[in-house]
């Protein structure tokens, strides 16, 4: 059993009005010295067997097709290690 | 001069920079005028105001203006009805042209409402494409003064079955639903309707309307030399300007700007504080003239806001506050960034507009000034960039005069009546199949998804054939009425097919009958027309008797058309969809807690058939 | 006597302020607008923190404004013994201040969902649930995207026995919360938090088809006046 | 400028309905070899000065605080390599 993990995160030029909003919201909260956040997702996604090059290919087309909209977002797939 | 103009000042020209200057300089240099989708004569005719080439800035305005979408060049001739043909109104305040249309509802209220298509961006990107056609309409019900009150969606889809329809249809309704939930707009009512004729071609028509003070409308003009231009709401960013990228590449070698997103992405959050901003602006009288920033952006904006008022305008791009540094001055004019408005302010009042906003936290720059110069001329860190007569791009684009001829097959369509089917011996496996059909099912599964008892005037709403609000507590201040307002939209593509002129009546008929049996008196008309390509002549010919239909139909039951929006191109290769008007009527009711509800309230009542 | 002061907060994304006060008027009280910028409680005798979309739901529902001026006000005050009930995006926040126990997630069927929903008082010993009767059914609207309360095992296993329960839902779940939980007090009852929007059941033209709202108002007015 | 990534999960005793629905869809759109996945959140978090401890305290604190709901949620903080 292995882990992999996706994370989706919107393409650069998208507008992220979610990290935008915290990233307003920090200094009054008292927090200083951060200059942008960004928002995405993040999915662990537990395989029933390794995670070798064929399961890593079909969870980057799962990521392709179904965890990310890649239309605004991007996505990046990792093992856990 | 701001922080960015003395940085940039201190460095060596931009060489990339298209100026007026360098447009004089090279009058032979190629401009990519088709790949913006204009046509050689339209470019030519854009040479002649000029009496040069257009600079790249230049290029981009024209285009966009002269757009199908933004100047009705194939549409406009047959519109002309609605005008011509208008039927006496006393309740007509504003008629077509502007934003919206506003009618007067008694008491010293008016009634603005207009609907809209977002179809083609709906198909890309579902959720977004809906999201933003939503809120694009509360945009241009918010710029005439008003306070947008409730949104209706009128959905169309593939065959409910169609792989296609299970990606489209829920991202759509998750749309609507995140984002007019968000802004705290009931959805009063709408209609999904599945047809295979929409799998490449699903339409998303919303509708808006919102409420103001008779004495209060504003209009989209620039007056009075000296005033402020002042910019606000969201930052602009490179949303949808895929268009754009050939003219920033043609002088830019860089990658990021060859690949632009083509998909708007909406922050309603923003939008919900614009409109409270846009209302306590007007509260505190403080804005000469308003526009929404819908399509073409900056560009539609100025020149519109210009040549409705004294003529000239002087604004600095570079002011232009961004959410991409990178952006140059072709891509700010085109970037459709949502959630961004334009207003006029005089001098003396620019220190109340702007702390209105910081109140609600909105982004505001001046970023130019009225003249009487009649030029609207615009810099880039002091190098002038665009020096054209407003006018002209605003208003006097091109029109066309489409040929149209009836389709091949309308007859023989036509006389393909139902006599030819076998008379059906099983009833009830018949009223089964009518029962499962996904258009005549129940649409709870979209309705649920919209907030329909927000701001707490909602008085019918699903499953009614209109939707009742009542009037209160709109503005601060207003007197309380006794009056309410129904709404309908409706439309049938595939009565259009067969008779697009009857067709456009029916759909006006069906929206008149379901506001006026809430006890409304019908009073004004909204319509988005969803056509394939104009220049396909069949299609033309649709859309001509569609627009002809309707136009007579208004004038025969007396409520005039007061605003609308065409949507061309709805077709996959060469198969156009069905010609789908989608109709909405507005009317009022005197005393609104007369109105009457569909269905029975009790035992004994009586059944009457009113009608033939 | 001067009628009983009920703050209704507004948040930048707050949608039914308007509703509420009226809400509040029409039962006879008087609504004192509150604003989430200004730490001032304006001497109100009770709060109603409201539905909609404070800050967008941008990061969670609730996450920001907990943060506004008025909470730092507004949260000491409840704590002291304020009453304040919180509906919808106004129960969010009253979890994410740690003012209630437990947290509200996304919808167990991912949409939102606007229905009228049957509801059954389960605690009519809180400021704002007296004029009903314990086990009275009553309909309320619902309208939320993240109503699905969730609490760990200890907590809800409090909340059930010390009768911090005050609202189930009946007749079918609509978000999946937990022992079917559609709003909870805190352990001294001055603090309301449901997901119910009982503002949008008081009148007989508008909202809902049922008036079982007002028994939040005329509720928290009589308590208010007997003080 | 530094970037440090907090990674955001549903603490694992809290149904995650969300990837839940995500692992239920997959056999049907032809992905097998899945046992479970579970939908979080990713924040990217562009500092103004360097990730040095004094500035990860300060992250750690907003995620404690703000980021993350600690009631159901559980977070990891660490720097972009
Ligand atoms: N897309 C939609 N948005 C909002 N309301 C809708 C939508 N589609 C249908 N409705 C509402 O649902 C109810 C039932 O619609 P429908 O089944 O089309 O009824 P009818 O056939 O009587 O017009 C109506 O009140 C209608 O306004």
């Amino acid at each position: 059993m292995a882990r992999v993990i996706v994370d989706v995160m919107l393409k650069p030029e998208i507008l992220d009005a979610q990290g935008q909003a915290i990233a307003r919201a920090l200094p009054r909260l008292g927090f200083s010295g951060v200059s942008a956040v960004r928002q995405g997702k993040r999915f662990e996604v537990e395989l029933e067997g390794p995670a070798d090059e064929a399961a890593l290919a079909e969870v980057r087309k799962m990521a392709e097709t179904l965890l990310a909209n890649t239309v605004i977002e991007d996505y990046a797939v990792s093992v856990e290690p | 001069m701001s922080e960015r103009a003395d940085k940039r000042g201190g460095q060596a020209p931009d060489p990339n920079l298209d100026t007026v200057e360098r447009a004089e300089g090279t009058p032979d240099e190629r401009q990519p005028y088709a790949e913006l989708g204009m046509k050689l004569d339209e470019y030519e005719r854009v040479r002649d105001i000029l009496g040069r080439r257009p600079t790249s800035s230049e290029l981009a305005i024209y285009s966009v203006m002269w757009s199908e979408h933004c100047s009705y060049k194939s549409s406009k001739v047959h519109l002309r009805q609605f005008g011509t043909k208008a039927p006496e109104s006393e309740a007509l305040l504003v008629g077509m042209g502007e934003n919206a249309g506003v009618v007067d509802i008694g008491d010293g209220w008016a009634a603005t409402f207009k609907i809209e298509s977002h179809n083609h961006p709906s198909y890309v990107e579902p959720h977004q494409g809906a999201a933003t056609g939503v809120g694009g309409i509360v945009r241009d019900i918010m710029s005439m003064g008003a306070r947008p009150i409730a949104v209706m969606d009128a959905l169309r889809f593939g065959a409910a079955d169609a792989h296609d329809t299970r990606r489209v249809l829920p991202g759509v309704v998750e749309g609507i639903s995140h984002y007019g939930n968000c802004l705290g707009l009931p959805n009063i009512g709408g209609e999904v309707v599945f047809d295979p004729c929409y799998i490449g071609n699903p339409l998303v028509n919303a509708l808006c309307v919102g409420l103001l003070r008779k004495d209060q409308i504003k209009l989209a003009t620039a007056p009075g030399p000296g005033n402020k231009v002042v910019l606000f709401g969201a930052l602009t960013g490179p949303d949808g300007i895929g268009g754009a990228s050939v003219l920033a590449s043609a002088t830019f070698e860089d990658e990021s700007h060859a690949k632009r997103p083509s998909v708007q992405v909406g922050d309603p959050f923003m939008e919900k504080l614009l409109i409270e901003c846009c209302l306590e602006l007007y509260q505190a009288d403080v804005v000469v003239g308003i526009q929404d920033l819908g399509a073409a952006g900056v560009s539609c904006a100025t020149t519109e806001l210009a040549a409705k008022g004294t003529g000239g305008m002087d604004v600095k791009l570079e002011l232009v506050p961004l959410r991409d540094p990178s952006l140059r001055p072709e891509e700010i004019l085109m970037s459709e960034s949502q959630e961004r408005m334009m207003a006029v302010v005089t001098p003396d009042d620019i220190d109340a507009f702007m702390a209105i906003c910081t109140k609600w936290d909105i982004p505001a720059t001046v970023i130019g000034e009225v003249t009487d110069s009649g030029r609207l001329v615009m810099t880039w860190y002091g190098e002038t960039i665009v020096d054209i007569p407003p006018g002209t791009a605003a208003d006097d684009g091109p029109v066309y005069e489409r040929p149209f001829h009836e389709p091949a097959g309308q007859t023989a369509l036509n006389a393909d009546t139902p006599a030819r089917l076998a008379r059906p011996d099983d009833l009830r496996a018949t009223l089964l199949k009518l029962l499962g059909s996904p258009n005549l099912a129940s649409k709870e599964w979209v309705t649920s998804q919209y907030d329909r008892y927000v701001r707490g005037n909602t008085v019918l709403a699903q499953p009614a054939d209109a939707g009742v609000l009542r009037i209160s507590e709109v503005m601060p201040g207003a007197e309380e009425t006794t009056r309410g307002i129904a709404l309908s939209t409706d439309g049938n593509g595939r009565y259009a097919r067969l008779d697009p002129y009857a067709g456009a009546q029916l759909a006006l008929a069906e929206a008149y009958r379901n506001v006026a049996v809430t006890g409304a008196r019908p009073l004004a008309v909204t319509n988005c027309l969803n056509f394939g390509s104009p220049e396909d002549p069949e299609v033309m010919w649709q859309f001509a008797e569609a627009t002809r239909g309707l136009a007579d139909a208004c004038k025969i039951l007396g409520v005039p058309v007061t605003g609308g929006n065409v949507s061309f191109y709805n077709q996959t290769g060469s198969t156009p969809i069905h010609p789908t008007p989608v109709v909405g009527v507005l009317g009022v009711i005197d005393d609104v807690a007369g109105r009457v509800r569909s269905g029975f309230t009790g035992p004994d009542e009586k059944v009457i058939l009113l009608g033939e | 006597m001067s009628a009983a002061r009920v703050g209704v907060v507004t948040f930048p994304g707050t949608l039914d302020d308007q509703d509420a006060a009226r809400a509040v008027r029409h039962a006879g009280g008087e609504a004192v607008p509150l604003w989430h910028a200004d730490p001032d409680l304006k001497k109100v005798d009770a709060v109603f923190l409201p539905g909609g979309f404070s800050y967008g739901d941008y990061l969670r529902c609730g996450a920001i404004s907990r943060f506004a001026p008025l909470m730092e006000e507004l949260i000491p005050a409840a704590r002291a013994g304020l009453p304040v009930l919180g509906t919808c995006n106004g129960f969010q926040i009253l979890c994410e201040a740690h003012l209630l126990p437990g947290a509200l997630m996304r919808n167990a069927g991912l949409h939102y969902v606007c229905r009228d929903q049957g509801i059954r008082v389960e605690n009519t010993a809180t400021p704002w649930t007296s004029d009903f009767t314990e086990g009275q059914e009553i309909v309320l609207p619902v309208k939320h995207g993240e109503g699905r309360y969730v609490a760990d095992e200890a907590t809800l296993g409090a909340l059930e026995s010390n009768g911090q329960i005050v609202f189930r839902y009946v007749g079918g779940n609509p978000n999946g919360s937990l022992n079917d939980i559609a709003g909870i007090r805190n352990e001294a009852g001055n603090i309301v938090g449901l997901m119910p929007h009982p503002e949008h059941a008081v009148e007989d033209l508008t909202g809902a088809p049922s008036t079982d709202g007002r028994g939040f108002f005329s509720s928290i007015l009589k308590k208010l006046v007997n003080l």
